[in-house]
């Protein structure tokens, strides 16, 4: 941990100490920041995630449109020492607050936001390295794990029905203990719930992790933490749809917006484990006919490299033909049991043997 | 019951052009209050223009409209144009259809329908007699008369009540009339913005205009150039149709077609008629009156064929890009103004026309709505505003087909901008009798464009040059503001002290002025 | 270079209607390839359904268009009217603003511009003399001439080219004209649909018409009741202008006041004229002549204080609901048809008029556009067509004004909806020469509103009424359903036993069919 | 907690018993249901927050429009009735899933939840009473707090940064213990971060609620037990605008379209802290302008009976005045400390003496 930080001083002093040097040389002081443009944004065959290519952009000093950007970057750079070095954190927010009393404005907190992020692919950092966390609080988490945040302890088992809140600063706790053989993820908090009511946890020796719709970044890094660090298979079990597809893809193998961060929050491992559009058909779910943007959400899906592999075109291409979706909590036409009884013991049978 | 044919012809009967009009006033653009009186004024003023213009004389009308009672007016119009001789008088206002310009010349009235128009309302509103001085030269003595007249509609005649002899001071004619059902309204389709219009399109003009609650405007001249007389131009063989031919052959004094030809066709020459032998088998030797219509169809299908020069343009007297320029300052006073005038083309073949056009921005341009400037289109056709049916004219279309956002116009409808539009034609093609607008010819509607989109091309720069000079003076500030910021930052970063940074600040200000003017390839 | 008043007036000139319509060819709707030929069968149909009515005979129309090459075609016109004596043929097919018909009755043509004005479209066109046989009956005998006429129009007369007498089956007017650049169309403006819509306002008349391909279309008369004639009826008091009573004074034969006011305007009774005398200082012993304007505005105004009956509407022959409803059955087939025919009430005081409204809905009716049925507006006055500028015109803007959401027409644009309005009147208003569209005087706005509404309102029944019949079978079904269900879950939730429940179910059956029937006040 | 219980399972057999009376005395059946249009939520100056008033309607079983929904509220009943005596729950989506399975349909989500709150109305009890829970899960509580969820005991002080998330089961919890003297909840989980990084809990003696923008039900069921039960004063911190009073208001008065329910939820005696516009002014803090919407939203509240009280109407009309709004968040123009600091000591001085 103490490395992170370390790290993320050193590079932040660098940066300042290039401009200084190429003054002093008398040149034009640049700087390189890695593009995020949609051309710069490659799939990783091995690494099964989105990265960042080898483009760049130039800021240059020089010139009248790039100049307040650097002025505005290395504001940021200070303000990200501070916090840093006092082991604060503040949201992206309160950073454009804070820069009210700056010499130089931005437009809007899209602007500041933007050049925030300039920062962290410039120096090759991510956000929470530099001290700025998301406002948006991670996932529920239910089950047998203890963690440690400062000195305290926490079991996810007794920190009520609500479970244990995956804070922003994940990277700041540490996994003392824990009793499970997985981790299934939810998309619902109503489907958290039934699982949890129906002691799910118990069932299937699991942690249940209610991800509240697309997984936060906080709740990207505790699974991908869990997968590695405790070597759990993850499970993912969101709606029957383009959304909850992507929601599971998003876990697994990363966004293309967050292309230079992947690394730390894509869980390649990590698998799907419904509802599919196979499931709709075997189980007869109810289900809603699918919308316009449904199918083209899914026509897109088809061309994602993401979604390459055998299982997910197939799915893809089911679902467009029998043109219906269905939402988790649709198992309930059999009863509020159904799911765990039935549903979820057949599922993690065929996928882990 | 059934009737015999005999009976239902009994009352068969033939009317007069004036009976016609009396019972269709509305064709004469006589209808609604306000368009009348409206209409009233553009006949007086058009007919004193052109009489002014065609004797060689700076216009200078003096116009005084009293009101008496409720949509109840007096309304004197007094020119200083050559006058009429005494016996032309009740015909020129009293006769329909009775006229001097039935030639193919460019002139803003054609119909013979304007003063005895304007007579047959006031005696059909009021029935008041219309009382004319016409003040003239003959034979160099100065002439004087007054008369005061009655239409006869039965016969299309006028009736001369009383004559009176008089000493006048120099040319000119003054018209005396009444109304009824007519009202005066300071709108865009009102008598007082006729006036207006009239003078920008009219910069040689002078206008004195007496409201009826007595204030005085002076609209004074812009100009002293009194417009070149149009010539008559002879029809262009692409222009003309059999019937015409046929029409020509019949009411010509030459003795063969070859002569015809030449002689009532612009760009025929000798050498054309030959062209046209070799064409067709028709003897050109033969005479006119025996021109069968087939053979007049076969010649207009072979002009077809034929190559000819474009039509002689000296009929058409463009008011002129400075002219209309100055107009346009004198009335509107804008922050810009750009006008061009086309050259010649022609329509339906051979119809030679000039479109004019002009924009003039900021100022008192656009026409005041509440605290609002919109634009304002002024169409006139041969120097005459054109004031109703905005909607389906061809001058109107043309000017809005333009993408006017391409043109630093953001908003078009809410602009402070006047834009200007005349048609200069020996034949304008009104799209019916009230000559209120110009059909939708095509050639007409791609040369409005194109004479709009010159100007407003002007008016993009004008407006882009604005924004240029702020935006220069705007960039020189930038380096000298974030540099000094830069340095403060990076060395409280890097933790150590700032280097002397005004080497670095004299290169990229160099480097800068050399972007602005386009030699950076920077980014 | 300034010139005299003399020089200038040496042009001087006077032109003829038909030289004047010759420059101007636009004002007699002759405009546009499609416009043209649909005016020409305007005129045609015009006249020949005046005629026959006029004298009594059941009209049926052949007309033959044939192409002869592009944009030239040869119209053969029949008809089976009363036909034209010799001596009337030259005038009516070649004097412009001649005719039979400027009195004051309702009739489809009025200008006496109709036939002349298509046998000068089709000369300057074509150049071709226009061919007429007319067979009329004289004393009892039927005659027949064919004659082959050309317009002169210097003279505005006709010049007779040949002339044949012929030996006819039965009386009528053939015209055979040649026409180029004019154009055949099954467009909303063509010729076609101008026929069909014909029809449909005289389900009297009969039409058979052979179109350019040899198609031939036979229109059935859907009625055999000729309309009655319209009477002649006089100016009614509410309705003259000072300058009418000036007309009338002069072109009277009657020798007082008196006698000029009741024999020259309806409603006019003797003790009127007292009761005028009481309220004006004229004597009205006078003779007419004397009649001096002042007297002409003081009675005017006289009697917009005094009450008259509303104007004689015997002049006003409507087409007749049950005849309206017969034509559109005929010729659109629809599932629901209402019309109406108001009472009559005047305009400007004193014009009288009546509006017909009608809806089709359903089967054929609204115009077929790719797969989609869109809502047409037809519009009628005096039961012609009016095909043009339906934009600006008083019927169309009525019936637009309808809130027809309101009644039951979701998408007014997107309907299978043909809306029929025709205005009767002496004097239909009408905004232009071109007589296709009606001025917006408010009476006719409103009257064609409460017209169109009263249809409307028909037509919301019957949609309505289909929506009812589907909801009662649906209702029925709903008691049987539930009551089961709402037992045994009552039942289950209380855990006891279900009773029986079959008298329930009776009461309540028995209950919502009173309510279907209205007299439920429950919710 | 079991009496709550009991009186449900009881009112659900009424409904039943009422109906089959009816039929054996040869009445229609008809049932009263208390109107919630808007004429009968009526502002009750003495509980001060919106109830419902006497108007109710007639579901007459012998009207064919009425009769359907009839069948749908017993059925509705048997399901709750289940819930509740196997002491489950279950989301109103579950619920209209299982619905698919009867012999009456919902034409969609919408008109289920709108029979189920009939069902309450009817009988005069809440939705978790009946078993019904909201998907949505409570705010985070961070501080000296220890309940009791079952068998588990939870100190919020020691459930993660995140703090402890009130379930939506909240009247089953018990609260055993606590140490603090005021509840201070905020708007935004990026003001409750702050407030637990400066250690705001320590400073003030206080629970730091984080409520996630618009207060969900269990959070207002919370703020209520624990201003009832533990006898401590309630204060709202949110953003200065009309959404950020709203937000406060709910929470005191209640809202109209709950007015069934607002005697369970709404905490009469909780104090909004800020932002006012008299801070937006003493403070100068950065503000952006008010929108159409912003100024529509504001006019609505001064004909809000809820909002009568002076302070209010002088707040309202000065955020009228001037113009403009401010975010909590904005106190960052002065540093991160500074809400904490500077701005929270001053608005609980001036408020609590």
């Amino acid at each position: 941990m103490m490395n992170r930080r370390e790290i993320a001083l050193q590079k932040l002093k660098g940066l300042g100490e290039m401009i200084l040097e190429d003054v002093t040389q008398d040149k034009v002081p640049r700087i390189k920041v890695p593009s995020r443009s949609t051309s710069n944004i490659i799939y990783d065959d091995k690494k099964r995630h989105y990265v960042l290519g080898e483009k760049y952009g130039i800021r240059s000093m020089g010139n009248v449109k790039q100049i307040k950007k650097i002025a505005q970057m290395l504001y940021i750079a200070n303000f990200c020492k501070d916090l840093v070095k006092r082991n604060k954190t503040a949201t992206l927010r309160e950073l454009y607050y804070v820069s009210e009393g700056w010499d130089v404005d931005f437009a809007d907190q899209q602007e500041s936001n933007i050049i925030g992020e300039d920062l962290e692919v410039t120096l090759g950092m991510t956000r929470e390295d530099l001290g700025l966390l998301p406002e948006e609080d991670g996932a529920a988490v239910y089950g047998e794990l203890t963690v440690r945040e400062g000195d305290i302890e926490i079991n996810a088992l007794k920190a009520g029905k609500s479970g244990y809140t995956i804070p922003p600063t994940i990277d700041e706790v540490e996994f003392v203990d824990h009793d499970v053989e997985r981790v299934i993820a939810v998309e619902t908090m109503g489907m958290y719930h039934r699982l949890v009511q129906e002691k799910a946890y118990k069932k299937f020796d699991s942690l249940i992790v209610g991800l509240k719709g697309q997984a936060a970044r906080a709740t990207r890094r505790f699974l991908k933490r869990v997968n590695e660090e405790l070597n759990l298979p993850i499970y993912i079990c969101n709606d029957g749809d383009p959304w909850g597809f992507h929601i599971a893809m998003v876990i697994i193998s990363g966004s293309a917006k967050l292309a230079h961060v992947n690394h730390e929050l894509a869980t390649p491992d990590a698998k799907f484990l419904g509802v599919t559009a196979t499931d709709i058909i075997n189980y007869d779910l109810p289900t809603d006919p699918l919308k316009d943007i449904d199918i083209l959400r899914l026509k897109e899906l088809l061309r994602d490299p993401r979604y390459r592999d055998n299982f997910w075109k197939k799915e893809i291409k089911k679902m467009l033909k029998i043109g219906k979706k269905a939402e988790q909590q649709s198992f309930s036409k059999y009863g509020l049991e159904y799911v765990v009884d039935t549903y979820l013991p057949e599922k993690l049978d065929e996928i882990e043997t | 019951m059934e009737r015999q044919a005999g009976e239902l012809f009994e009352e068969f009967q033939e009317l007069t052009a004036s009976e016609f009009f009396r019972k269709n006033r509305q064709m004469l653009g006589f209808s609604g209050k306000i368009r009348s009186l409206t209409m009233v004024f553009h006949e007086l003023i058009t007919n004193s223009l052109d009489a002014a213009e065609e004797a060689g004389i700076l216009p200078h009308i003096k116009i005084n409209l009293k009101r008496v009672g409720k949509d109840h007016y007096i309304l004197e119009h007094r020119d200083n144009g050559p006058g009429i001789p005494e016996d032309y008088i009740p015909k020129v206002f009293c006769t329909m259809f009775a006229g001097s310009k039935f030639r193919n010349i460019q002139s803003r009235g054609q119909q013979g329908l304007g003063c005895s128009g304007c007579v047959l309302l006031s005696q059909m509103t009021t029935g008041k007699p219309a009382t004319i001085i016409s003040a003239y030269k003959e034979d160099g003595e100065l002439k004087g008369v007054k008369m005061s007249l009655k239409m006869d509609v039965k016969k299309n005649k006028g009736l001369v009540l009383e004559r009176e002899e008089i000493n006048p001071d120099g040319t000119g004619v003054c018209v005396k009339l009444h109304f009824k059902e007519v009202s005066y309204s300071l709108s865009e389709q009102g008598a007082y913005e006729y006036i207006r219009r009239t003078m920008i399109g009219n910069p040689h003009a002078q206008i004195t205009f007496t409201d009826p609650t007595g204030k005085k405007y002076v609209f004074k001249r812009a100009s002293n150039i009194i417009p070149p007389l149009p010539k008559e131009i002879l029809p262009h063989p692409k222009g003309v149709t059999a019937d015409d031919l046929i029409f020509m052959a019949k009411h010509t004094d030459k003795r063969r077609f070859r002569s015809l030809l030449t002689s009532s066709l612009s760009r025929m020459s000798t050498k054309k008629v030959k062209e046209l032998e070799k064409l067709t088998n028709i003897d050109f030797n033969k005479r006119p009156k025996d021109m069968t219509w087939e053979e007049a169809e076969e010649i207009v299908e072979a002009f077809k064929k034929m190559d000819f020069m474009a039509p002689p343009t000296k009929g058409l007297i463009p008011i002129g890009k400075d002219q209309i320029e100055k107009g346009m300052k004198e009335i509107l006073n804008p922050e810009f103004v750009a006008a061009t005038t086309r050259r010649p083309l022609t329509y339906r073949g051979g119809v030679p026309f000039i479109i004019e056009a002009a924009v003039a921005y900021g100022g008192n341009a656009g026409r005041l709505v509440g605290e609002q400037r919109k634009t304002e289109i002024m169409r006139f056709a041969n120097r005459v505003p054109l004031t109703f049916d905005q909607g389906s004219c061809a001058l109107t279309d043309g000017v809005r087909s333009l993408d006017w956002k391409r043109y630093g116009i953001r908003d078009f409808e809410n602009a402070p901008l006047t834009i200007f539009v005349n048609i200069v034609s020996t034949n304008v093609p009104y799209l019916s009798t009230g000559k209120q607008s110009i059909a939708p010819e095509p050639e007409i509607l791609q040369e409005v464009r194109q004479a709009t989109m010159q100007v407003a091309r002007k008016l993009q720069k004008h407006i882009r040059a604005k924004k240029a000079a702020k935006e220069e003076a705007k960039r020189a500030r930038v380096f000298e503001t974030y540099i000094p910021i830069i340095m403060r930052e990076a060395a409280l970063l890097a933790e150590k002290e700032k280097p002397d940074y005004k080497p670095l600040l004299q290169k990229v200000t160099r480097k800068a002025k050399a972007e602005l003017l386009g030699e950076s390839n920077d980014e």
